[in-house]
């Protein structure tokens, strides 16, 4: 593997436990030139705000950025699914010249009579910016005209990072915040943040908190609905899962509603037991029994996985892992799972991790395991080669780079289609983990031929 | 007044075309031991990367120059030549395409001075060459990037340099790599190098490696596409884009090469058409294998041609792949109900009068520069009996509850979209059985009798 | 006393199979300039050319000694040597191949001193070559009609001549004409001559015509079947076929020729035994072009392999077809909870064990001699994801709800039977992205949501 | 051409119109090496008795007779499917030799058990007589133990030609004709007979005698069940399509219960109007508005169907036709078909054509045309090029010929989906013709470049 070099600039960001002092450099942006596995301003805001499925979603700039997000992620709605239609202004060359918001104007105009929604994001790209577009007072005019919320979401692509794009959806939906009514919203309540609803997760992890006797005032944003949002500053608590994302909206509804909020991930038994007993924790002095409640719930859960769990983990013991996800906190949650089935987790790393994560991640990690931050293809598939690994778990960028190394993937980006929070999730990873690990297909990779 | 401007300013909903540095970044992924760079932010990229690889499942290294608020403001040159530096030292690639955004193009960054400085700056017998196409998401499609690499590429690279043995030039359009290696097979039978420009028929369709590679094997030779100077003719294909400034055009006014402006060769006619071009420009006879395959398939449409004849179909997609579609659908016997594009050349519809008999007759409706929406609407009203283009007219078809046949691209739904063959005789029998066992298949399992003897 | 007579002799219902005459008519219209001629009653080669005919889309001429009768009394030898006369005279056949039925078994016509009769009165040098196989219908299947007809044609024909460069013997087995096309590639891309028997690759799948004629063009050359017995090995194709007296056995004991029993090559496992067979005989390289195929193949495999793990298949149809199939779901992750065939060697689940890792722990149910009657009770009980085989399992798919995936023979009621790849790595492509495509559209089309993107 | 000669031995069954003296020989077995296109007794006998949907059919003998017979007819029940099953008692070479007889009926046994038919056909095929199965005792038997008719049906393949089978089968169900109860059984009453439901033709018949107010007894043997057959014998008029086939049943039901019968044809507007008006005439005593019933009834149908009809017509003018049957009868019908469609028939010929039946075809046809009495592809293709055919009209075995020659086809055999029979069957009939002969695949044919 000696061919493979790490770029000059990016040595710090890479960090081999045991090996070397721990100083993780990260929360850079991207070296010029690299394949970094990012993506923009816009798409953070977009992922946070995409499955509030009764807005419309309107994407003032050029094709491309609309295009390429028309319908690819995974988040359910039981209800209206405007969120997965595709608009855009779709700009043409004379309207970089002369400007776009006629054409704003006219779009928003057209589309709202059309599709009735109950609010509206502009998301503006990149060249938005540039060509001098007002859009706050086009969706102030609109929402004036049409008598709904049109929110203006500053998402030029190349002001940030992503992290960048989700403070803006933030921003965003911190104007509907508090616009509700919550008057029949209960003390024992809580709004989950950070969550997708990726193949209806929101609706097990929901489903958990109402058994245990608790009012889910709102999801952000999985199965999203305006009119929650506007009421949820009426929750007692704030849950929040995939820190980066909403930590803004939390902060901000902390500072205006005084509304608390802890951090929780549902991924793993362990985590997920983690996430009921912190929130019955916290309602315990209001409602006394929560807590017998939720021991009641994880028991049950329990021990229907359990057995089944031990059966994967026959299959899988002693193999090794790969991590390499957008956010840090999911990391941690992952680490785990997998020695949930036995297996070692050689190589961890993230798009956005801070490096308080990397802290954490550095603390939870066996001796030899490579830690990395913003890494590229290149990276990623040397050290899998070099730690032997049976499996990486990623999004869809990372995917043909094991498949072409002979090594099995499961996808834990919010493209896929299986449900892996809660219990039963766990059971969903384990098979996914499982169906990819031991395919038989891997006795034909050229690697393996070359090794036996 | 209002109305009025209701219909001049629409929104597009549900694209039906993806913007042009996805073009040119599939042209660059067709060159060997090249690295595709997009001067924008790291957004275009990540989603452009992501949208290619659910297609072709290959790893697809496309560089950002990654821009920044201050890149903006001052200009793009410092990134721009920071990327090409970093790109040398991680991929040591022989070649480095460059290709624009619409945020580079609107702030006015010069990336050809931009290069050419660094070029000075840096004068290096081992430096990469670097070829630049303008390719803003405001200006076309896709399709529209795909050539305009083309043609930069050709533009920057070709020589005259009286090589004996230069070949044919050959200009394949957006197809799939099987198509690709189709033409090369082709082109092996007749015994004539082929300069094909691009050629990501390994690039995007590889094995599996033992160790990762920075750069995937195959791809259009740099040498072969400097060699073009001297080709013997060029072949294009695509009837609308022989009515731009094209690569093909551009060879034969700067080295005076006679340029084949033909269609995509899809069914027979079409086929035909591309053999009788190599026969005429090669002076050698069409190969045996393919008189075969021509007669076999004659034979098959004999076969099937009951079960599509006057079948109903919607075709949607590029311009010249709905042209080459089209083309083949008529002389099935399929009325091509609807040609819808998401493209805006201003020429479809010519073009399709060009392969279609009784045009008229048929009713035809043809529409340019449409979304989804309107596709999807059009396409009730002509009430088809399935649809044929790329995965994302599966919504439209799971509303009407009709069979959609997948090619071109993207396929998101299905594995093997690399692999399909649209092209030759072999791709007029691919498509013309999924076709009449799709009728079939719908006719058995709706009907209630349930025969297995059709 | 009764309950054991309903076990021993219970009727058959649905057949999976089909009676021998039927597969000698197949290895006759494979052989060049050949007429098969059935001595029996009119139906017999009425209805097998029928069946023959909707599978293959061409025409197939079969001759009947047309007994009356009278002939059952008296004996067949007159209208026998009648049907030969007339053949002769309107066919000018090279070749005419007899294949009994039940009819002429059971009187006891003895057609080999027939023949010998009617040659020694009828010598003439332009007479054609007659070879005569016993293929009464009460005995075995379909397989055993054609293996015993390849095998009494390589033995009245084949002849020791030390001609050089005899090439290699090559016994396919009863696949498509597309297969033994692939075949004949494989062998020109070794350099290598073929001697295939039989090979019906035109003569099942051949061009349209300007006039009718009366034998299709192509078949296995008389000469060169002459010439098998100066071939450097035989390579035969079948496990259970390698358990019986076969041609190439027959081959190895009349000229000691090398004889190599191979299973079919469907998968990359058992292609790569033909290749090395191939490589080991010939002492050739592989081909680079196979090398590729081979590559791409198992590039796909990773690409779509969590699809399709431990889906559960139901596979049916001739027993070393079976086997084949087999071997390449177990080497892609498909579970083949249950194999069944109309065929009763005694040898399908040993030779099953060969190619199937892990056979006890995947409860792989194998059923020998089976109806589909009872190929239907046991498949609902395995829960399978697909049924894969011929198209004579698409009432038990149907009341199932599940999808089949058309292989093998008779495809009645889609087109292109004759067109399917099974072998090689070509083959395994196409046969995986089949299966992965009706296992994600099954998917895709079952959920609630609908996505494009899969 | 010249390279195609005619057999020696049936220059006599080819004629052409003006050319020769008309002596035509014809129901000859086929010669022995000759194509023929016929099939043998069993495939009579198995092709009339087929639609009788609440019957066992088993097959006595090896497998292929069962193979090659499961559910291949376009035959429709609107009740039971027993009719497509195929049951076999799939005889093995130790049967040969010791007797099937015991195998039998164990098959009837089991096989009556499980389907509870109302009625069982054992087919004997060719090598039954040989081994000297006895298998009119064992259907006795089988009778007198389960207590429903089991019929034998001999069927031997060897004795005679395909309407000594249609014989077979009539004398089976001879057996079941009479033995039901006729009490309920109206003066205007009909059998519709030699009509096989094909694509549910015969719903399509019967609803027009109903619109006329006759009572349809039974139909032999389309949707056929065996409690119609049984009392059959009630009605007041056997109405016989399709002549071969079921003649021998309306003669013997003539004799015995006196039942007269006319002959008719459904194919085409005139022989379909003339098939209501014959049928009218014969009631018009007992019923004497049942004309004017009639003639309402055509007129109504003719003005559905006539500007279809036309516009085809338009399309087709002028171009020739082939037709290769089985039955004259239905050539005839085909012929005046195929003028409704403004194309002339130059070729025209059967399977089991009688002396008579080529009368009255070369009386119809035009000088020139060619009449062949079982016919072979060589003849067929030979004739079907010299007249330079669009389109040939016949079963399977003629497809493939037609094809390879780049010539029109339409299925008018028993395997086909398609109704053809009625007023609507002929507009299906027309869009059938249209849509093969005016396919533009044929301009690829290589006999058309040739021609260029």
């Amino acid at each position: 593997m000696s061919s493979i070099s790490i770029l000059k600039g990016r040595e710090q960001q890479i960090y081999q436990k045991g090996s070397q002092d721990f100083d993780m450099s990260c929360e850079k942006k991207s070296l010029a030139g690299s394949i970094s596995q990012r993506a923009c301003v816009f798409c953070g805001s977009r992922v946070v705000l995409y499955p509030i499925a009764d807005a419309l979603h309107l994407i003032h700039g050029p094709i491309g950025c609309a295009s390429y997000t028309w319908d690819i992620r995974g988040a359910l709605s039981s209800g209206p699914q405007l969120h997965r239609m595709s608009f855009s202004t779709d700009l043409q060359e004379k309207d970089i010249i002369f400007g776009g918001e006629k054409k704003l104007a006219s779009a928003l105009d057209t589309l709202i009579d059309t599709y009735k929604p109950k609010a509206a994001f502009v998301y503006a790209t990149c060249i938005v910016g540039l060509i001098g577009d007002d859009i706050d007072a086009i969706c102030k005019k609109a929402s004036q005209e049409k008598g709904i919320p049109v929110l203006p979401v500053h998402s030029e692509g190349f002001k940030g990072t992503k992290k960048d794009g989700y403070k803006a959806a933030c921003d965003a939906m911190a104007n509907l915040v508090g616009t509700g009514s919550v008057k029949d919203v209960g003390p024992l309540s809580i709004n989950i943040m950070g969550e997708f609803n990726i193949a209806g997760e929101a609706w097990i992890i929901r489903d958990y908190y109402e058994r245990m006797g608790i009012e889910v005032v709102s999801v952000f944003t999985g199965d999203g609905r305006v009119e929650n949002i506007k009421r949820s500053h009426g929750a007692a608590l704030n849950v929040v899962q995939c820190s980066g994302s909403v930590i803004h909206l939390a902060q901000h509804m902390l500072e205006r509603y005084g509304t608390p909020f802890i951090r929780v991930s549902y991924f793993g038994i362990e985590d997920m037991s983690k996430a009921l007993y912190d929130v019955a924790e916290h309602f315990k002095d209001t409602c006394p029994e929560i807590m017998q409640r939720t021991q009641a719930l994880v028991r049950e859960e329990v021990k229907k996985v359990y057995p089944i769990l031990k059966q994967y983990k026959q299959k899988l013991k002693g193999k090794k892992a790969a991590i390499y996800v957008g956010g840090a906190f999911k990391a941690f949650s992952m680490i785990k799972q997998l020695r949930t089935l036995g297996m070692d987790v050689v190589l961890a790393g993230s798009q956005t991790g801070t490096k308080e994560d990397y802290q954490v991640l550095r603390d939870m990690c066996d001796d030899g395991t490579v830690i990395v931050d913003d890494a590229n293809p290149v990276e990623l598939s040397k050290y899998s080669i070099e730690k032997g690994v049976s499996l990486f778990v990623g999004g869809v960028k990372e995917r043909p780079m094991a498949f072409k190394l002979g090594i099995g993937f499961c996808d834990h980006n919010h493209e896929r289609k299986l449900s892996l929070a809660g219990y039963g999730g766990m059971i969903n990873f384990a098979r996914e983990v499982y169906a990819s690990v031991t395919s038989p297909v891997w006795q034909f990779a050229p690697r393996k031929t070359i090794e036996n | 007044m209002k109305t009025q401007e209701k219909v001049e300013y629409k929104a597009t909903s549900n694209a039906c075309k993806l913007c042009s540095p996805l073009g040119a970044s599939l042209v660059f992924r067709g060159i060997e031991n090249t690295v595709p760079l997009l001067h924008g932010s790291q957004g275009c990229s990540t989603y452009i990367r992501r949208y290619l690889i659910s297609h072709f499942n290959e790893p697809v290294d496309i560089a950002s120059s990654n821009f920044t608020e201050e890149t903006a403001v001052f200009g793009g040159g410092a990134n721009l030549k920071l990327a090409i530096d970093n790109l040398i030292q991680q991929y040591r690639p022989a070649l480095i395409g460059i290709g624009t955004t619409c945020l580079s193009e609107t702030i006015g960054d010069d990336v050809e001075s931009i290069v050419k400085s660094y070029a000075r700056n840096n004068a290096d017998g081992n430096r990469p060459a670097i070829v630049s196409v303008s390719t803003p998401s405001y200006s076309g499609t896709h399709v529209d990037g795909f050539h305009a690499a083309v043609k930069a590429t050709v533009d920057a690279l070709a020589e005259k340099q009286d090589r004996p043995d230069a070949g044919i030039n050959f200009f394949p359009g957006m197809l799939s790599p099987a198509d690709y290696r189709h033409f090369q097979e082709i082109f092996d039978d007749f015994g004539i190098p082929c300069n094909m420009l691009p050629d990501y028929s390994q690039t995007l369709d590889g094995p599996m490696w033992t160790q990762y590679h920075k750069i995937p094997q195959g791809g259009a030779p740099v040498k072969r596409i400097t060699a073009m100077g001297d080709a013997l003719a060029s072949i294009e294909l695509g009837r609308v884009l022989s009515e731009t400034k094209s690569a093909g055009k551009l060879l034969s006014e700067k080295f005076g090469i006679p340029n084949y402006g033909i269609g995509m060769p899809i069914g027979i006619k079409e086929t035909d058409v591309l053999f009788d071009c190599l026969a005429a420009s090669t002076g050698r006879p069409i190969p045996e294998k393919y008189h075969q395959e021509r007669a076999r398939l004659i034979d098959a449409y004999a076969d099937g041609h009951k079960y599509v004849f006057e079948a109903r179909a919607v075709v949607y997609g590029e311009e010249d792949l709905v042209i080459g579609i089209t083309s083949f659908l008529s002389e099935i016997g399929v009325v091509p109900a609807l040609c819808a594009s998401g493209g805006k050349s201003g020429h479809l519809e010519a073009k399709l009068r060009q392969v279609v008999a009784d045009f008229d007759e048929k009713q035809i409706q043809v529409m340019e520069g449409v979304d989804f929406v309107e596709i999807g609407k059009a396409a009730r009203k002509v009430n088809p009996d399935f649809l044929i283009g790329n995965s994302k007219g599966y919504k439209i078809a799971r509303e009407m509850q009709k069979p959609l046949i997948r090619i071109g691209f993207p396929i998101h739904d299905r594995m093997g979209g690399a692999r399909i063959v649209h092209v030759g005789y072999r791709g007029a029998q691919q498509l013309f059985d999924t076709i009449t066992n799709t009728i079939i298949a719908s006719k058995q399992d709706s009907s209630a009798v349930g025969y297995f003897y059709m």
